[in-house]
Order: structure tokens, then C-alpha cells, then sequence
């Protein structure tokens, strides 16, 4: 078991013996390889089920959203920065929230491991400094599991909690990665390119929603989607309902999405949404200086203005 | 092979506005195609797909009875998207129809006996067709007592006034009206379903009890009548469900194992104690 | 319509109490502009859910445009100012995704600017013509019975 | 016929032989992932996969479907159903699990109440499947009365024996279609050989779950609170439903363009809150508890009293791909096994 584990167990337990919290989210060992599960822990003698390792790839703060109860959670920098939103948001109080902080080295890609040893199937994951020891039926493997993090953690510019009322694990070292390099380049490309790109992405989409579901600031009590009165889009995976389902859904996130990724892990056709979320991120800091889930004072960007905000765009003939 | 999806058309003949507060109408449809009426043998309590085309479908009970022939009759809440547009339809526009469906009352149990037709509000419309069917010249020797209980918010918010005036000229019909809150106009009983129930006291004697309306009413009204001997077996309910497809297919109308659907809408007090789920 | 055959139709979102009171003045001065454009009349520009905009190209219309009071003038004070982060950011995430540029356009019209108003359905106009017809976002591709 | 064989190196002219008359979908690598697609060629079809992530349901059971066209320009609508004479059409490669869930959508779509779409489809497509040689972590088929070589739902079962395929005849469909193209019996000495094959596949598959007295203890369970425990984590997102072989639910509405329409059917999902709520606001599954219940109870109780059988076939997809890896066996072991569900 590794030390962050074992703490956390500690901390978890004691919130739980001096009732200072009805609940623990945290995350279990999954059922199967590469996978952790989230795991609610009410009793102290389930206190042990607790774990953190490489694969804790969920956004837990989806789990805290108008709880009634107080809860803790062991919340990664991402997680954090979502609880940041959701306080802000008047979705939960600080008072009832305990943040068991961990910084996060990032998270492992279950499915680039997976794309790696193509058709062979693993069967057990170990973990072991940075590395991943993939054993199958009749094959062992050994990766660096830094090479194969989800993109949202490569470029993930906040791995320590912003908040935190206990800090598990030691501060790492925050990455001075150019988080949007991927937008611009983007950006380069030709219009109809890059059409083309998010036509062809939104094509593989079912509409499962799982990436609403997944985000944990998706947290509308009638999403727009479902609503049928008035029915704002139709419900088949028809090309232009699914687009707008897209745009309209990253635009609702707008200054408010955290990064986390959670939907492009949630995603099982692999849509590349985050391009549209992280495309708003990187205007609303540059436009409006704001960058979300960093700060409980700084008012969300879409809720606030300047009366000197740029408006370049706007038509002056 | 019968296509289950595929709608006739239907013209609107006739608009009643039912209520004072302008939100309950019944529709009257005649159909477009001779064919189309031969194919549509009901019996009361079964219910129909109404199409806006353009818009969507719904389900709806027949209001009107087997035993009048040539046109079709709905009661119409505007609660949802399809309703809303059914009220915005005039006269003489055509609306689909799919049907009947579901199993309707068990006319053939319910023959010789004495009936009990306890309504409330707006479900009271497949308790209409039932009544208009029993007191047809052609069936009512068929039935035993006819007994009617029917109560709404308010006495603009009943429904059917004409057949309401016509059954209670009748000597072979007990007619019961009440209202939660009465009006100065208002001379008949002033109370809840169940109470009044209660007051009438039918016999239980060789005799079913039907119960349709709001789960408010259904949830107090049940153990009224209980109370009065009716056993579960003799205590129909008439249920509504979201429902789509209308065949058992589509899935979401499922109480437990049975499909409102398909095995319903209508169900006995001693079926549903049965079912695993109490989802309705 | 003309000689050309396809002219665009254009869509354009006004507040009540400036731009389509600057439509209005563009109307009674007798002030030309082209026929492409469709009036909707919202109570402010902060009105405007951006789903409009999506759903009008959506539909097969091949332009947008948004017009409100200038900035500091908003009958509600501050609508416009709102608007104009929304505005901002959609603009952007729909070129971003691909949309031509020109495709929706944003501008700020006052009561007494019917010249301006007409001005800019005129560039709008002209803009569109040339991006030609809306190929993205358009709903419509029915098989069947519905493309005859 | 009861066997033949052939050779991997056939296959794809086999394939190509079949595509003079049908239309074919087998597996093809598509962005980096295997689907079920249509192919023009023999040899686009891949043999050596574990399993699509998409089941192939939707080639009988699109996720949209038109059900009908229509243009309210005139008085009366005319309305146009689509026609259904289709080509001939062969899954090719598909997995005995799904093959097997074309059986349970069978008694759906095909019962008192026919729905033409699916059974106009379902009886011009012929079923050829592939064994599970290497069954994965995640298979369950056993536990819910299939297997790795279950021919059910199967025209012809294709068993992979080295170099080549020992092909089991599991239906008069499948003797049609061999004899046509001079395939000969293969004996029992191939018979013989399979049975190892099968016998070391089905030993390789993981722990069964246990669905034994699982019916009796789901009716119980009802009001249990298990149903809060086990549905914690759940996010109520589709996924689980639109990646099932075997869930049906479906929706329908009207797409208008103009004066013309067209009646859709839709997949839906059961874990949708807007699947049950009714006009009036109510909604009997309000929570994602009834619905994650729901989806349950419809697959191993519901569907046993309606159609006699498990409305599961053991694939395995909705273990893996739920996003917060919420495992289906996990939570029928703890049904069956709570000591508390009496």
C-alpha cells in the first residue's frame, strides 16, 4: 500500500470518528484493471476500502452537488478547482465540504494502455514508482506510466489542490507546459478543416451523455437537451443536433469548465470535446484575465463585465 | 404484416371547451375512411395515439362510447407539448390516430352486475364512456345498479355537462356530483370523492367498483371503498403511464412486469398487489 | 429573387429599444437597404440565447446578425454589456469549430443611427452573398420521401 | 450438412463470393476501433479481435430509424412508410453473444405485436459467427445461459482451429448458404477436435456470476436499501443502455423540415430522467436509484416473467466502458448473495 493510501485511510477515518462528516467520496480499487471506482464511505469500518492510485481518474466533485449531508472528499487538483466553481456556484457550502487535498502526478489512460498492447488482454496492473506492470495470461509488460497520462494531465497546469482543508501527499511540482499549444496549432488550420475535424468527431457521437453526466458542472436540473418544451434540439444523432449539442453544452461551460477531462474519459466513442472547452478556457483568459476554479473571491467571467471589455469584433462600418 | 406505427387519418368534427378554465376540451373525430372505422372495434376504457403531425403523439382514453357510432371522442388536458397543440387545432383539421389499445374494461366480467364508477377530475373521461355505453337501450339490461360518483375542484371544472343532466334525469342511474369548493350556483354536495363515497354507502353486493383520477384521489378513495367490501378483485383502476409506442415495445410504461400499455390500463386492486413494483 | 438566382436570407436579432428603433428610422427616412434580412425583435440584447443564433442556421438561414444599444446606453443598463462577453466568446467557439467568418456578426445600433442600421445589413448582405449558402449546421438532410 | 471448414485464407474470397447477393457487415478498424460496418471487399473483414465496442444491435435496430415520412402540405397527409424490401443482408464475424441477443430482441419486436421494421430486417439476415477462442475478463456469458460457442440466434458458428475454421450448421439458413457454394461435411473427427477447443475456452473464463435463485431475490429486493448502496456512484448517463446488445427501449418523434415530417424512432435509456415523467410532472422513476433498478429488474426479473428469459447476455460491454466502472456483476452478486433480501 503506498504512504498517500495509508493517510488517506487515516484522515478519513478520523473525519468519520469525531463527526465531522457524515461521508467520504474517495475512490476504491476497481473491478478491473486500470480502473479505481468511487467509493462511499459512511462507516469508519469501511474506512480501508480507500485508495489512490494512478488510475483515480473520476472528477468526485460530481458527487457533492446539493448533498444535503456534509461529505469530504479526496479531491485532485482538477477536482478541486470544480468544487472551487461548485461553492461559487451556490451548489454546496464551504462549511459543509472537507477538502482532503492530494497533489496528482496525473492520471494513467486506461485506453492509450490499452491501444499499446493492442488485442492482448491485461489482466493485472501494478503499480511501481513510475512504473506500470501489466501482467496478462501470458505476457508482462512494463510501461512508464508518464508517457501514457490523459492529455487533460499532461497539460494539466494545477496538480496541487487550490484549497484544502488537509493536504495528503507531498506538493508537486506544477508543469510549465503551454496548456492550449494544441489550440493553436488548431487554430492555424483552415476553417474548413477544421470543420471537417469536428464534424467527423461529433459524427461518432451516441448521445449517451455521458459526458454531462461525467462534468461535474453540468449540474442543470433540466438539461437543455431534455427538455421538450420548447424542444431546443432534436434527439436523434442527426449531424447538426449533435454539433449543437456540442457548442451549445461548451458554451454553457464556458469560464466555468475546469479542465479535468472528465468528459473525454467518460466519452466511450472518443469525441475530442475538451478541444471545443479548452478553445473558451483560453479566450476567457485571455479576454477577461479569469481562470477558473482557482479562486472563491473572482466572480465568474459570463456573470460580470467591464465596461471596457475589447470588442474588437463588433461590426462598425 | 400490420404496421403498429402508422397512424389513419381522423377530421376534428366538433371542440367542446369543457371547463372555466379553458383547459380541458373534448375532441370530436370522424374518420376519413370507411375502412378505417370498420378497423376500429373498442370497448370502453381502451385508449388511442392521437398524432400532430408535425409534432408528435400522445395517448388518450376514449371518451366516447362503442355504442355511438361513427365518431370518436378525447378529452384533452393541455399539459404537454402535443396537447397544447391538439388545443391550438381548429374544426376540420386532421389529427392521426393509432388504436384502440390496451385492454379497456372487462366488459365481459362487468355483465350482470351492479357498477360503482367512482371519477375525479379530468380521469373521469373512459368513466363517461362506460356509463354512456351501459345505459345504451341495447345494453343496459345487461347491467345491474348503475351507480356514478364524480367530483371536481370546482363546479366549472366538471365535465360533460349535457350527458351529467341527461343521467340524472335517468331512474336506472345514481348520480352523485360533487365539488371540493362550490360556488353561489352551486346546489348539489360540496366534498372530496372519498367522503362522498363514504355518504353514499353503494352495496358491495355483487358489485365492481372502477376507479379512475388523480393518484390523490385513487390513494384515498381506495380504502373507502374497502371499506364498503369491495375486494381487490372487484376494484378496477384505470392507470396512466408516459407512454409511447402503445404495443409493449417502447419500455417505459412498465409497472413491474406488466406494460400499461399492453396489459392495461386497466388493472384489479389484487393485480397490482401482485406486482414486484409499486412505480405508478 | 434577382437575376442571381440564390439570395441569402439573413436573420437579424434587435433590441426593442435601439436597433429596431433604428430599423424604424431606416424604414420612415425611406433609407434603402436589402431585402434579405428578417426582423426579430428582442427586448434587449441580452435577450439574445445564443441558442438562436444556432438554431436560425440550423434552419437554413445563411446569416445572423445582433443588434443592440451601444455600450453605457442599455435601456437596462448593463444588458448589452453582458451580451457582449457572450457574444465574444460564441463568435469566436463558432469560427473555431469552422464557421465562416462573416456567417454571424454582432454591432451596436442606436434609435437615431438608421443610416448605420442600413449600412450594415448592406455589408452584412454583402458579406454573406459572397460565403454563399450555409453548408454547416444546417438541419434538413431527410432521406427519402423529404428530399423531393 | 452438420460441420464443414475452411481455411483462413479462404475467407475473404468466401466473403467476396457471398457479397455477389448480399449486403455484408463485419468487423473493419475504423479511427483506431473496431465496428461493424458494411464492406465492399472480403478482405476488409478483421478475424482477430475480441469484441466491437458498439454491439451490432443497431444493424437490425438502428439507433434512429425513420418509421414514416409524411408532408402536411395537404389537407390529409400523405404518408409515406419506408419500403422493406431490402437486399439480403450477413453479419459476418459477430460473437455468439450478440448473436444471441438478436434472440431477445426477437421476442420484443416479434411477438403478438409485430414490428415490421426489425422483422422484415431480421428475416433477410443471416448470422455468421466466430467463437470465443479467448473470452475476456469481463464475459459473463455463461452465468446468464449463453457461452463462448453458443450457437443460438447463429446461422453458422465458425470455431478457429489454427489455420482453419471448423463451421458448426445451426440453422436451415446456414445449410442453404454452405450448399449453394459446394461446401462438403466435414466428419467427426473435426467434431472431436473442437470439442477440446471449446472445453479450454469455456474453462478460461472468469468466476460465474450468480444468477441462480437471482430472479426471486431481485422481487424481493424492491424496497431493500441496497438499491442506495449499489447506485451511489452511478451517473445516470445512457451509456450502459446504448452499448447493450439487448436493451430496446426506444422513443418516438417527429423531425420536421418545411411542410415535411418524418416519425423517428430513437434509442432511449431507461436511465434518462426523462424516460417515465409523465406530462403532468410526475414521474415514477424520479431518482437515478428507481431507474438504475429498473434497468435491472427489466433484464432479470421483468423480462423472465414476460419472455422466460434473462434480458442479458453476459458481453460484458457495460462493465467495460462505464465511466466511474460501475460493474453489473458486482451488483447481482450483491443482490444475490445479501443476507439482509429476505
Amino acid at each position: 500500500m503506498n504512504e498517500v493510501t495509508k493517510k488517506i485511510r487515516e484522515v478519513a477515518l478520523k473525519l468519520l470518528q469525531k463527526k465531522k462528516v457524515d461521508l467520504v467520496i474517495g475512490f476504491e480499487k476497481g473491478t478491473l484493471p486500470l480502473r479505481a471506482t468511487p467509493c462511499f464511505v459512511r462507516r469508519e469500518e469501511e474506512a480501508d476500502r480507500l485508495v489512490w492510485n494512478s488510475f483515480c481518474e473520476n472528477n468526485l466533485a460530481k458527487y457533492i452537488i446539493r448533498r444535503p449531508e456534509r461529505v469530504a472528499i479526496m479531491a485532485k487538483g482538477c477536482d478541486v478547482r470544480a468544487a472551487v466553481e461548485l461553492i461559487k456556484e451556490n451548489q454546496i457550502s464551504r462549511e459543509q465540504l472537507v477538502i482532503i487535498g492530494i497533489p496528482c502526478q496525473g492520471m494513467v489512460d486506461r485506453r492509450l494502455v490499452k491501444a499499446e498492447l493492442q488485442e492482448r488482454e491485461i489482466l493485472e496492473v501494478v503499480e511501481k514508482d513510475n512504473e506500470l506492470i501489466l501482467k496478462g495470461g501470458d505476457f508482462k509488460e512494463t510501461l512508464d506510466r508518464n508517457t501514457f497520462l490523459y492529455h487533460s494531465c499532461k497539460t494539466c497546469t494545477h496538480r496541487n489542490p487550490v484549497i484544502y482543508d488537509v493536504l495528503v501527499g507531498d506538493v508537486v511540482e506544477e508543469s510549465n507546459v503551454d496548456p492550449y499549444e494544441d489550440v493553436k496549432q488548431f487554430e492555424d488550420q483552415l476553417p474548413e478543416e477544421r470543420w471537417e475535424y469536428f464534424s467527423k468527431e461529433f459524427t461518432r457521437c451516441i448521445r449517451c451523455y455521458a459526458c454531462r453526466n461525467a462534468c461535474p458542472l453540468c449540474y442543470c436540473q433540466e438539461c437543455f437537451v431534455d427538455s421538450s418544451s420548447p424542444p431546443w434540439i432534436g434527439k436523434t444523432t442527426n449531424e447538426s443536433d449533435t454539433a449543437i449539442f456540442h457548442l451549445m453544452r461548451a458554451f454553457h461551460l464556458a469560464g466555468r469548465c475546469v479542465e479535468c477531462g472528465a468528459c473525454e474519459r467518460a466519452c466511450p466513442v472518443g469525441v475530442d470535446i475538451r478541444k471545443l472547452h479548452r478553445k473558451l478556457a483560453r479566450d476567457v483568459k485571455e479576454r477577461f484575465g479569469y481562470e477558473s476554479g482557482v479562486s472563491l473571491e473572482q466572480v465568474t467571467p459570463l456573470a460580470t463585465f467591464k465596461p471596457d471589455d475589447p470588442e474588437e469584433f463588433i461590426l462598425n462600418p | 404484416m400490420k404496421n403498429p406505427y402508422v397512424p389513419f387519418p381522423m377530421r376534428i368534427e366538433n371542440i367542446v371547451m369543457e371547463t372555466e378554465d379553458r383547459d380541458i376540451k373534448t375532441f370530436s373525430l370522424s374518420f376519413v375512411h370507411a375502412e378505417d372505422e370498420e378497423n376500429f372495434q373498442y370497448i370502453p376504457g381502451q385508449f388511442a395515439e392521437l398524432s400532430v403531425f408535425r409534432t408528435g403523439e400522445a395517448p388518450f382514453g376514449m371518451a366516447s362510447s362503442p355504442s355511438q357510432n361513427g365518431c370518436l371522442e378525447f378529452t384533452i388536458s393541455k399539459v404537454g407539448v402535443v396537447t397544447t397543440a391538439l388545443h391550438n387545432m381548429e374544426e376540420g383539421e386532421i389529427v392521426g390516430v393509432r388504436g384502440p389499445l390496451g385492454n379497456g374494461y372487462p366488459m365481459e366480467t362487468l355483465r350482470d352486475k351492479n357498477i360503482v364508477l367512482i371519477g375525479g377530475g379530468f380521469g373521469f373521461s373512459t368513466l363517461r364512456a362506460l356509463t354512456n355505453f351501459m345505459i345504451d337501450e341495447s345494453n343496459r339490461a345487461h347491467f345491474g345498479d348503475i351507480t356514478v360518483v364524480y367530483g371536481a375542484r370546482k363546479p366549472g371544472q366538471l365535465l360533460y355537462k349535457e350527458d351529467l343532466e341527461n343521467w340524472g334525469r335517468r331512474p336506472d342511474l345514481h348520480l352523485y356530483l360533487t365539488v371540493d369548493t362550490g360556488d353561489e350556483e352551486w346546489k348539489g354536495r360540496v366534498g372530496l370523492v372519498p367522503t362522498i363515497i363514504k355518504e353514499v354507502a353503494p352495496s358491495s353486493e355483487a358489485a365492481y367498483a372502477l376507479v379512475c383520477g388523480p393518484p390523490i384521489m385513487i390513494q384515498f378513495t381506495l380504502p373507502v371503498v374497502e371499506k364498503l367490501g369491495f375486494p381487490p378483485d372487484r376494484t378496477l383502476l384505470s392507470l396512466e403511464m408516459r407512454m409511447k409506442c402503445g404495443v409493449g415495445m417502447c419500455g417505459r410504461c412498465n409497472i413491474g412486469s406488466k406494460y400499461v400499455c399492453k396489459d392495461g390500463p386497466v388493472f384489479s386492486c389484487a393485480q397490482l398487489s401482485e406486482l414486484t413494483s409499486n412505480e405508478y | 429573387m434577382e437575376s442571381q438566382g440564390w439570395e441569402p436570407k439573413i436573420v437579424a436579432f434587435l433590441c426593442n429599444w435601439c436597433s429596431y428603433a433604428g430599423a424604424d428610422l431606416a424604414g420612415t427616412s425611406r433609407i434603402q437597404y436589402p431585402a434579405n434580412v428578417r426582423i426579430i425583435r428582442v427586448p434587449c440584447s441580452g435577450r439574445l440565447n445564443p441558442f438562436f443564433i444556432l438554431a436560425s442556421l440550423q434552419h437554413g438561414i445563411d446569416g445572423v446578425l445582433v443588434a443592440g444599444c451601444h455600450p453605457g446606453e442599455c435601456h437596462y443598463l448593463t444588458g448589452n454589456y453582458s451580451a457582449r462577453r457572450k457574444f465574444a466568446l460564441l463568435k469566436s467557439l463558432l469560427e473555431y469549430a469552422g464557421l465562416e467568418e462573416g456567417r454571424v456578426q454582432f454591432s451596436w445600433v442606436s434609435a437615431s443611427e438608421g443610416v448605420k442600421f442600413a449600412k450594415i445589413i448592406a455589408g452584412a448582405t454583402e458579406k454573406i452573398k459572397a460565403l454563399g449558402p450555409a453548408n454547416k449546421l444546417v438541419k434538413g438532410k431527410f432521406e427519402g420521401a423529404l428530399n423531393e | 450438412m452438420k460441420t464443414t471448414t475452411i481455411k483462413k485464407k479462404d475467407i475473404a474470397g468466401f466473403l467476396d463470393n457471398i457479397l455477389t447477393e448480399y449486403k455484408v457487415f463485419a468487423p473493419v478498424t475504423r479511427d483506431e476501433r473496431v465496428v461493424f460496418e458494411e464492406i465492399g471487399a472480403g478482405s476488409e473483414a478483421i478475424l482477430d479481435y475480441q469484441n466491437t465496442p458498439m454491439p451490432p444491435k443497431g444493424i437490425l435496430f438502428p439507433q434512429t430509424e425513420r418509421l414514416f415520412s409524411y408532408r402536411s402540405t395537404k389537407e390529409i397527409p400523405d404518408i409515406v412508410v419506408p419500403s422493406f424490401e431490402e437486399k439480403q443482408q450477413l453479419i459476418f464475424g459477430i460473437r455468439p453473444c450478440d448473436a444471441r441477443s438478436f434472440t431477445i430482441l426477437d421476442t420484443v419486436f416479434d411477438g403478438d405485436v409485430k414490428d415490421p421494421y426489425y422483422v422484415n430486417r431480421r428475416a433477410n439476415t443471416v448470422m455468421i459467427s466466430i467463437g470465443c477462442t479467448k473470452p475476456q475478463a469481463t464475459c459473463f456469458c455463461t452465468s446468464v445461459g449463453g457461452g463462448p460457442f453458443s450457437e443460438e440466434g447463429s446461422d453458422l458458428l465458425m470455431i478457429d482451429c489454427g489455420d482453419e475454421y471448423v463451421v458448426k450448421v445451426a440453422s436451415d439458413k446456414g445449410t442453404r448458404l454452405l450448399e449453394k457454394r459446394g461446401f462438403e461435411d466435414a466428419g467427426k473427427d473435426k467434431l472431436a477436435f473442437v470439442e477440446e477447443v471449446i472445453k479450454k475456452a469455456e474453462a478460461s473464463m472468469g468466476p460465474e456470476v450468480e444468477t441462480d435463485g437471482l430472479k426471486e431475490k431481485l422481487d424481493k429486493s424492491f424496497n431493500d436499501p441496497i438499491w442506495m448502496q449499489v447506485t451511489d456512484k452511478c451517473l445516470g448517463c445512457g451509456l450502459c443502455t446504448y452499448f447493450c446488445p439487448t436493451c430496446h427501449c426506444f422513443d418516438i418523434v417527429d423531425e420536421t423540415v418545411g411542410s415535411a415530417g418524418e416519425r423517428i424512432r430513437i434509442w432511449d435509456s431507461c436511465m434518462f430522467p426523462l424516460f417515465a415523467l409523465q406530462a403532468s410532472g410526475l414521474n415514477p422513476r424520479p431518482t437515478v436509484k428507481e431507474r438504475f433498478r429498473q434497468r435491472i429488474m427489466h433484464k432479470f426479473s421483468y423480462m423472465m416473467d414476460d419472455y422466460g428469459k434473462i434480458g442479458c447476455v453476459g458481453c460484458g460491454r457495460c462493465v467495460t466502458e462505464c465511466p466511474v466502472n460501475l460493474d453489473i456483476r458486482q451488483v447481482l452478486d450483491k443482490i444475490s448473495r445479501s443476507e439482509d433480501i429476505k
